[in-house]
């Protein structure tokens, strides 16, 4: 395959090198690619916002929902925010989407963070098979005592005969941690190879 | 027609309960009932601000690009109380503090408590303001950029990061790290705490921050929400222990209690 | 500089040449090694292999060109099975950039090529909704409610595949890709606490940790880890892509990796154990 | 009451009140609001995506204005970045499906968002190399899983010895299994405190200067 000759494959491929430059030495074409970024992606949030105003606003009143005018009232006050005088317009627009989207988030955190958790929690020990039942064990410990570790107003579970829950919950918690942390070390890799692929096959045309 | 979706009565009780609990801990932490745990992680800080004054090097105090108005608030201002007391540290002890800023919203607030700080200890005329809480840029890069920069010129002897943090804590820690610093970094950021557990000194793990903030500002609002939250993890815990043990027994009651 | 402190003396232009060498490579010469596929993988595969043929699915692209190089890969292995176990397939993007998303992956998935799918019959993109949570609620709780059009502006009462899916009742599976946590638990939360819904989510392997207690507690049906996931379902899915073709990329330079950590430890303790006895 | 602070709380209240009481409850009055409720939080969503773009024009208009910084052009740059999206993705009439933007899309801003984060793979090898030490027992610890679990991700160990993919599944199973459900229990209720906070009217960040 031959070295590409569409221009949108040439300018991807200097944007790609310009945002990579900048973990070799900071310069000037990176502070070039991130000033694109950032207004390309202000730009692409304007035209989606408008697009979805569209679809999902004034489509209903087109259909004759009169009350939609009161968003849309709610959504020009949110440009309040910086107006010298009557910013505090912009809280009305603000507190609506707070309210919505904490009440609904929170409903169901109860049930799949808290209820959910436990009842995983308090199941039988016992397994199948012997592995199995040192495996519950295992994740029973590392339930109880990271949970330990988080609690932090009763003196209680930090001294004396509970005293050790904590301690063992941290080493449970550091080594949960380090395959959070491998794992990111191929989230990074993964994500990089893309664009060596790209390089190497979209744009020169080295491999197929 | 059941009034109550089916299946939701044990969420709603836990849910009901939550709302008093709350309401209740932050009265209790208003009355001052409620002690809080020091975290050993307050140990470390001051280790850093020690050393700081042996070497006679600045210390960095880093926030994070948080804002008061994003879900990372309450990371911020666990950053912030942190702040408070490092800079309270580093005023009685005589070391040099840099807290760059990120967020216009944050940045008058921070200012605030590290003079409030600094008059408390009635070292007021030490600080300056402009060439130690400088703004250096609300975009990612250029932040990172901005402090990468300050690490390298200053070689402070420690740097304490606490708040919320994205990718650009991995190069602020490589930075100071070769600049000589020691590192104490915090985050609730689920993401980022294993980068900080590798490559800090210390480290406080996600709630810890909210804690060590609680206990430094003595805000009664911070200490009873924290409290509201112990009482939950502590029935997570009892009923997790007590139903995996019934359980085993072959009586899974907890469990079906809890599906109701 | 002792000897241990020039172990890990090597400038910072060298080190990372290494690495793009590491990356390089393998690129140009493909080792082609086998694979093993994980359980979470496989679950996913299992639970969407188990749908009877004609079962809806929604499906959200969650994610922009910061998650594209590793999510796309299992988007695109992820429909294939789809499109091949002839399900319908409503999707919709939480994310920003998911509607820039959509063409890149559908020119390689080409349904209407391989599969003989239809638009608005057998798919139907419903473009980007903005809200988040919000968004997903108002899907599941009433489609018809809150869309009006479909990605391309045509009004929905004209789709067939959308006039007998109302909502969440109507919805055999969720399935969802995304770069961001706060659409992971979302997702959980609004299909499967408020609706009692299978879900099966990808997400970056750094979130896998995170949302793991989800899966363990069958909340998540199935769960795809980032690139490796991407490489298992490309794999299960006999659609072996650019995920696959990674897996060669990540063995030298994890390994280059390990061998820094390693270099670098010995390099410490070495430095550590020499100043204890000079003293 | 005051309408710069007391009116927000309770709209607040009320929004987030009646989202709870759709998802407990079956009175039909509740699930009609809550619909135009989300159908309301969309449509403000969509509108708040501006603000950025706002903020944007306030920062670097004055840049350019001023031009006190030698940066300057960069901001002209950007803004024009901006309004090409946005001209392009108006200008059709057919937002982000037309060709002309996903050709300005693909070219200008794929590669860079595509890139940017990935590219931290270098500051990760780097760190590998000069900064990721087990320096005392909370790194070692770390270190341990870390280790077997890259081991376990990268093929070429696995296809040599295969226990390596058995241990890393064993890691994520019970390890990982155990400490994060701990850690998920403690996220879940502080962000249910944290909301319940804010519910109430005792958590006001959100409301900006006082």
């Amino acid at each position: 395959m031959p070295v590409s000759s569409d221009p949108l494959i040439w300018i991807a491929a200097f944007y790609t090198i310009a945002a990579t430059s900048y973990a070799f030495r900071d310069n000037i074409l990176f502070k070039f690619s991130e000033n694109t970024y950032i207004g390309a992606a202000a730009g692409h949030a304007i035209v989606m916002g408008i697009k979805n105003i569209r679809d999902y606003g004034w489509a209903h009143i087109m259909k004759g929902e009169m009350i939609y005018w009161v968003v849309f009232v709610l959504g020009v006050m949110l440009y309040f925010r910086f107006h010298r005088q009557y910013y505090w317009l912009y809280r009305y627009p603000i507190a609506f989407l707070v309210g919505n989207g904490v009440g609904i988030s929170i409903r169901a955190a109860i049930h799949s963070d808290f209820i959910k958790q436990i009842i995983e929690t308090a199941k039988p020990l016992t397994g199948a098979t012997a592995f199995d039942t040192f495996n519950n064990i295992i994740i029973f410990i590392g339930v109880i005592t990271a949970l330990s570790h988080f609690i932090f107003t009763y003196e209680g579970m930090h001294k004396g005969t509970l005293g050790w829950m904590p301690k063992v919950g941290r080493w449970m918690i550091l080594l949960a941690l380090g395959a959070s942390f491998g794992n990111t070390i191929m989230t990074r890799f993964g994500q990089y190879q893309g664009r060596i692929l790209f390089l190497l096959r979209d744009w020169l045309g080295i491999v197929a | 027609m059941a009034i109550l979706t089916e299946g939701r009565l044990v969420p709603l009780v836990a849910f009901i309960l939550a709302w008093i609990a709350t309401y209740l801990a932050i009265q209790l932490g208003k009355q001052g009932k409620i002690r809080i745990r020091r975290i050993p992680g307050l140990d470390a800080i001051e280790e850093v601000v020690g050393r700081a004054v042996e070497m006679g090097r600045p210390v960095f105090d880093i926030i994070g690009m948080g804002s008061f108005t994003s879900i990372y608030a309450t990371q911020t201002v666990a950053g912030l109380s942190i702040l408070s007391y490092v800079a309270t540290l580093c005023a009685r002890l005589g070391a040099k503090l840099y807290a760059p800023q990120a967020d216009v919203g944050v940045m008058p607030v921070a200012i605030e408590l590290v003079r409030d700080a600094y008059r408390s200890e009635g070292k007021l005329e030490e600080l300056d303001v402009d060439e130690q809480l400088p703004y250096l840029s609300g975009t990612q890069f250029a932040w990172a950029g901005g402090i990468i920069g300050m690490a390298a010129r200053m070689k402070p002897a420690g740097n304490i990061m606490i708040g919320p943090f994205w990718a650009e804590s991995m190069m602020f820690a490589e930075s100071f790290n070769r600049a000589g610093s020691m590192q104490v970094g915090g985050t609730a950021r689920m993401y980022q705490i294993p980068f900080f557990a590798a490559v800090c000194d210390y480290v406080l793990i996600g709630e810890e921050i909210f804690a060590a903030g609680a206990y430094v500002s003595g805000d009664p609002l911070q200490i009873g929400s924290i409290a509201s939250q112990d009482w939950y993890k502590l029935v997570a815990l009892i009923l997790g222990i007590i139903g995996a043990l019934l359980a085993t027994a072959n009586v899974p009651v907890i469990q079906n209690l809890l599906s109701m | 500089m002792s000897a241990w402190e020039k172990l890990t003396a090597l400038p910072r232009e060298i080190v990372l040449g290494l690495v793009l060498i590491a990356m390089i490579l393998p690129t140009l010469k493909p080792l082609g090694l086998p694979l093993m596929v994980g359980t979470m993988a496989k679950d996913w595969y299992d639970t969407v292999d188990a749908l009877p043929s004609g079962s809806v699915v929604l499906f959200d692209i969650g994610f922009g060109s910061g998650g594209y190089p590793s999510l796309g890969p299992a988007t695109i292995a992820a429909l294939h099975q789809m499109f091949e176990k002839d399900l319908k397939i409503i999707l919709m993007a939480t994310a920003l950039e998911g509607s820039m998303m959509y063409p890149l992956i559908m020119n390689k998935v080409k349904p209407e090529e391989n599969y003989g799918a239809v638009y608005g019959e057998d798919y139907v993109f419903l473009g980007y909704i903005a809200g988040g949570q919000t968004a997903m609620a108002g899907v599941l709780g009433d489609l018809h409610a809150i869309v009006s059009t479909e990605y391309t502006g045509k009004p929905i009462d004209q789709i067939p595949l959308l006039k007998g899916v109302e909502g969440a009742e109507d919805i055999s599976l969720v399935a969802y890709i995304t770069t961001s946590g706060d659409t992971s638990e979302g997702w959980v939360y609004q299909a499967y606490s408020a609706y009692g819904k299978d879900v099966v989510g990808g997400m970056l392997s750094m979130m896998t940790t995170s949302m793991k207690p989800y899966y363990d507690s069958g909340q998540l049906k199935g769960l795809l880890d980032g690139v490796k996931g991407a490489a298992d379902m490309e794999f299960l899915t006999r659609h072996p892509g650019d995920a696959i073709k990674s897996s060669d990329v990540l063995s030298f330079s994890q390994t280059l990796v390990l061998i820094f950590i390693i270099v670098g430890n010995i390099s410490y303790w070495g430095v550590k154990t020499s100043e204890k006895e000079g003293r | 009451m005051d309408a710069r602070r007391d009116i927000p709380l309770v709209i607040t209240f009320l929004v987030g009140v009646i989202a709870v009481m759709d998802y407990y409850t079956t009175f039909s009055a509740v699930k009609e609001t809550f619909t135009v409720i989300k159908n309301w939080g969309v449509v403000l969503n969509a509108f708040a995506l501006g603000l950025g773009a706002v903020n944007l024009f306030r920062v670097h208009g004055r840049r350019i204005s001023e031009r006190k910084r030698s940066d300057w052009p960069f901001s002209a740059w950007l803004l024009l970045m901006l309004v090409i999206f946005v001209l392009v993705g108006l200008g059709t009439g057919q937002f982000d499906a037309s060709d002309q933007y996903q050709w300005i899309y693909n070219a200008l801003y794929l590669p860079i968002g595509a890139t940017m984060y990935a590219s931290l793979c270098f500051y990760m090898s780097y760190g590998a190399y000069k900064i990721l030490r087990a320096r005392n027992l909370d790194s070692f610890l770390l270190f341990v899983t870390a280790i077997f679990v890259v081991l376990g991700n990268t093929p070429l160990f696995p296809a040599l010895f295969p226990p390596f993919f058995h241990i890393r599944e064993w890691i994520f199973k019970a390890v990982v299994g155990g400490a994060y459900r701990g850690i998920r229990i403690g996220v879940g209720i502080g962000a249910v405190v944290l909301g319940i906070r804010t519910l109430i009217g005792m958590e006001t960040g959100y409301l900006g200067r006082r």
